[in-house]
């Protein structure tokens, strides 16, 4: 079950100030099923990275690794040249990630959620608030409470903390479910444009992704 | 590309102003801890007997050990809505420590649900025929003593936010957790009857309370972490 | 020195090692409870205390006082185990709360049906019954928890977190009750016994007694311990190689 | 398209075995309710008084609030999961009646959270020197009491279900409508003790059981039917 | 915002045994917004209905609303011809609904949770269980309990439940979400075999389906 990737690199942490992410040797089991082992990998500064794979191939389970929300594995990760475990603090600062819950909560409007995740981060003015969530096409729904908006314009509240951030990496889960074709289109437009900026993208997704120089990782 | 980041300060602030907010969309957030808490004092009088002078005796327990089950009841809402929408997880992604995200949490959920219970006990310790001299003490001991009962309850939550039945696993946790802040006040309020000084209670209540005030946070920030894992 | 807290970290060494030991404690253990039985049901003099029941004085004390040591035994374990990510020190944590819980039980059981005879009534609400059935609570409190959190990994971290601050509050806990018990009522006839003219005829099978229910303890943790470890380990080499024996 | 159904009983006793598996599974939903039921009954010898003379006085609304109160904790698991998996949908779906399936849920939740605490009650109502003649009373009226706080709570979570912030809500509709069965347990131990009928209370109980049993369950459904919507 | 669909008939409720639900002059709004009205549609046996629209278009709502779910709208709707309100019993017998939550308890394994769902319709055995949880790709996880599956593996645990089904009508939403590649095939596969033998499919997707026949439906 060895894996590598277009993107690996099996030699000690990378001393390329592009490489954002190296994941070194990875190796996790669930439930006694190991779901990968020996997983190299890296992130590097204009990258957008799918991580494909079957269901339970362990996809979501390598993100929230990834982001420090799960701490069950071995091997060892590392951020810009330096181990992780030093650096949470700098990765943090750096870090978008949007899971399978998208962090949106129901009674509030979808500009006092954008609002509260954006200020855990940095400083953001309600116009840039509004333009983000209008960006997402939920112009006219500010002020509703999430609680009565469809599946796919909760997520897009969630999206619209990406026309905000000014984070390096962002890692998403399944960001495409319950998105219309419009929806689809605005959101690899997205992911492109953060590439080409210099940041790095990394996403799970079964969709079969329209963004030049994408680089896929299958699990499983 | 460069980060401007907010100081941990204002972090603080914006997550306590989005709890308020959400109590105030919630309303029954503020609401409800003193309605129960009222419910569950006037059941004492039907339960046990209606006679002012055998409430009078047992009006101070009463009234702290309604004011411990209200907390306990309110504490429900403290993680849970984060925990499932994920909020909670850009809680811990954030950049700032996890400690002054949780306290201000814990700040915001005592002024929704602890603070109505203490500003309303004075009228309900009348309707339990508390002794007169006793109503500054009670307000006092609960004044210090509710906000413990939501910093060790936070410890709870925190563990068991993950679990489909909280509710039950978390009094089991909380309650004998809560017993000598229960104790210290409800001394206070019987001992002063009986002449005691106030002021040796209120400095243990006080030092019980900024001992939680330290501690409690780092330990349901570690809850957390674990729960959300 | 740190070879050998490693070793002592690793599942097997501690199987080994265990299994070695476990036939000198058993029988250790048998010779002192034989001993110490026959001793104070038969030979301690009869005439300072009313009736058979009183015997329950050799295990009621050995066993109050061990059930007194669950917590800050878990509380250790709990921080070797967060600290140093030591899988032993989990497995400690884990069985000793239902085995604490057990022991507590029986001396809540063991008092209770003692004070039938000397109080006349099988509970009252006094500082060191209250402050034990509270840790019965929160030792149950703790098993739920476990049972409750199906991930072995977070129900570890989470039970060592709440075996700090559970023991922390059980020290806050016996201070307050203490003050209550105090402030509220007179001191009940708890005390009787310390008055008593203990002589050694009385000390000496009181010693032994302690010494096996001692034993007890030690050799029950450290068959659940075993256990818990071929349970954990069931996929491991060493353990296949064991049940293939 | 051939459709073999089930009768109404089958689908009844699949919901009925489900629910106890579940709480099986979880182990600690039996547990709980009798540990959280001990607890609280035993907070009011440390905030009221440790004295048995004064305990007996209040033992019997003790016991019965506390029955209650757990009753009310234990509620909570009664529909939440199933409305946030979906499960709910399609329970009403059913093309069986919905009153024998919230019926079912009722008995199962009961069994599990009800039975524990009323077998229990003796041995607490021991610890609170509750009057010696009044044991078999106790525990005959907590054995026809607490099913119509499970039936009533039922009403309460099946109303509150699709809210955030439920536990309070909850506890401020269901502790209200319980006040009259709480009221017929104490006086039946309390006016026993003085040498009145046991059976004119037991038949009064048996008639709320009833009265409960029929009329509940439609009001539950019905709630249920707008909660999901 | 009138709208017809390529299955409308704006006749009386139709006496064609063929068509199963029929929907007529259906009107709804949220919050102040009117989502549709006069909608008229009807779906027949053999039959393969996509409801498509943007996010917030109201696919959801319409879905619940035909199941009963939902009874906030305006209109009428007939089950085999009669007013469905005094049809309720038969409608639900020959109904299979998923909806966005799709039903699975976490606690109980696939196989439990499989078992009661279809023992509220009728009586199956272990055996057919199992297949159908085989069928869905679900082998050696029947006794895992669900929180311990991924997204997609749960939504696959209440797809097992077509495989077993002898309702007439699917309504499914968004059954498509979380789904790999192959379980999209399945679950494609599945719809298509329902409708070949009789069956009637009612679903919501913003993926191209490859279904031949299939008829689409556009909301908003
Ligand atoms: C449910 C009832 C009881 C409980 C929970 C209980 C609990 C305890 C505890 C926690 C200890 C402390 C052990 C230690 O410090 O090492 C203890 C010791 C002791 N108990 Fe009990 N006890 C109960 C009933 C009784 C009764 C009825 C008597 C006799 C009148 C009694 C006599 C003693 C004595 C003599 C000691 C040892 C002296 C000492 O360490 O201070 N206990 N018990
Ligand atoms: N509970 C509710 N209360 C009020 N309005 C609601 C509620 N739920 C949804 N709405 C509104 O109804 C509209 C339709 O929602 P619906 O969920 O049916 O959309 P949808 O077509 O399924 O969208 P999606 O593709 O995102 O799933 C939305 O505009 C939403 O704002
Ligand atoms: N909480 C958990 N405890 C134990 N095992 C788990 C847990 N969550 C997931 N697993 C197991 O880990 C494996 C990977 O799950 P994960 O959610 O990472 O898959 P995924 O690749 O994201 O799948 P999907 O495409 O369905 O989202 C699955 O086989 C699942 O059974
Ligand atoms: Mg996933
Ligand atoms: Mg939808």
């Amino acid at each position: 079950m060895d894996q590598t990737t277009s993107a690996t690199s099996k030699q000690s942490p990378a001393q390329n100030q592009a490489v954002l992410l190296q994941a070194s040797e990875l190796f996790c089991e669930r439930d006694d099923r190991v779901l990968f082992s020996g997983l190299n990998f890296s992130v590097s500064r204009g990258q957008v990275l799918q991580i494909k794979g079957g269901n339970g191939t362990g996809k979501t389970t390598l993100l929230r690794m990834l982001c420090g929300l799960n701490q069950d594995f071995e091997g060892t990760l590392y951020w810009q040249g330096q181990d992780m475990a030093e650096q949470e603090e700098a990765f943090h600062s750096a870090l978008l990630y949007i899971g399978h819950r998208v962090g949106v909560n129901k009674v509030l409007t979808p500009l006092e959620n954008l609002r509260w995740t954006c200020r855990l981060q940095r400083e953001v003015s309600d116009e840039q608030l509004m333009s983000a969530l209008a960006g997402v096409g939920l112009r006219g729904f500010e002020d509703s409470q999430c609680h009565a908006l469809s599946a796919g314009q909760q997520q897009r509240v969630a999206l619209a903390r990406l026309l905000l951030s000014q984070a390096t990496l962002w890692v998403l889960d399944e960001p495409f479910t319950t998105l219309d074709v419009d929806g689809v289109a605005l959101l690899e437009n997205l992911l492109q444009q953060h590439a080409a900026r210099g940041g790095a993208v990394l996403v799970t997704t079964h969709h079969n992704l329209q963004i030049p120089g994408l680089e896929v990782l299958t699990l499983g | 590309m460069a980060n401007a980041h907010t100081s941990t300060f204002s972090a603080f602030k914006a997550t306590l102003k989005r709890d308020l907010l959400i109590a105030y969309k919630r309303k029954n957030d503020v609401v409800n801890p003193f309605m129960f808490f009222l419910i569950v004092a006037s059941l004492f009088p039907i339960g046990v007997s209606p006679e002012p002078e055998r409430l009078s005796l047992i009006a101070a327990g009463v009234l702290w050990i309604s004011a411990l089950l209200a907390a306990l009841l309110a504490m429900d809402n403290l993680y849970r809505a984060d925990y499932e929408d994920g909020s909670l997880e850009q809680l811990l992604l954030s950049p700032h420590p996890l400690f002054f995200m949780v306290l201000a949490k814990n700040i915001a959920h005592w002024l929704v649900s602890g603070l109505p219970v203490v500003l309303v006990s004075p009228l309900i310790a009348y309707m339990l025929s508390l002794p007169d001299g006793s109503y500054h003490v009670l307000f006092l001991s609960l004044l210090l003593g509710t906000p413990v009962f939501s910093l060790l309850g936070s410890i709870g939550v925190a563990l068991t936010v993950g679990l489909g039945s909280r509710g039950l696993i978390l009094a089991m946790i909380t309650l004998p957790m809560s017993v000598p802040v229960l104790i210290a006040g409800t001394l206070a309020v019987q001992q002063t009857q009986n002449g005691a000084s106030l002021l040796g209670f209120l400095a243990i209540m006080g030092a019980m309370l900024l001992f939680a005030l330290t501690l409690a946070p780092l330990a349901s920030a570690a809850a957390l972490r674990i729960s959300v894992n | 020195m740190w070879t050998w807290f490693h070793k002592l970290g690793s599942p097997k060494w501690f199987y080994d090692i265990s299994g070695r030991w476990l036939p000198w404690l058993v029988a250790c253990m048998a010779v002192c409870l034989v001993v110490g039985v026959i001793w104070s049901l038969l030979f301690v003099p009869q005439d300072y205390q009313q009736g058979l029941t009183n015997r329950i004085f050799y295990v009621h004390v050995p066993v109050a006082s061990i059930s007194l040591a669950f917590f800050p035994l878990m509380a250790i374990a709990g921080t070797v185990s967060l600290v140093w990510k030591m899988k032993l020190a989990d497995v400690v944590v884990k069985v000793a709360a239902p085995l604490g819980a057990w022991f507590t039980a029986l001396a809540l059981a063991s008092g209770s049906i003692w004070g039938i005879d000397t109080w006349g009534t099988f509970w009252v609400w006094d500082a060191r019954l209250t402050s034990l059935l509270l840790q019965f609570f929160l030792l149950i409190g703790m098993i739920s928890l476990r049972s409750a959190l199906e991930d072995t990994d977070a129900a570890a971290k989470a039970c060592a977190l709440l075996s700090i601050v559970g023991t922390i509050n059980m020290v806050v806990i016996k201070y307050s009750v203490l003050w209550w018990d105090v402030l509220h009522q007179p001191p009940t006839n708890f005390t009787v016994d310390n008055s008593q003219p203990n002589g050694p005829e009385i000390w000496i099978p009181l010693v032994i007694m302690f010494l096996g229910v001692y034993l007890f303890f030690v050799i029950s943790l450290i068959l659940s311990v075993r256990n818990e470890i071929l349970r954990r380990e069931r996929r491991a080499q060493w353990v296949s190689e064991l049940a293939a024996q």
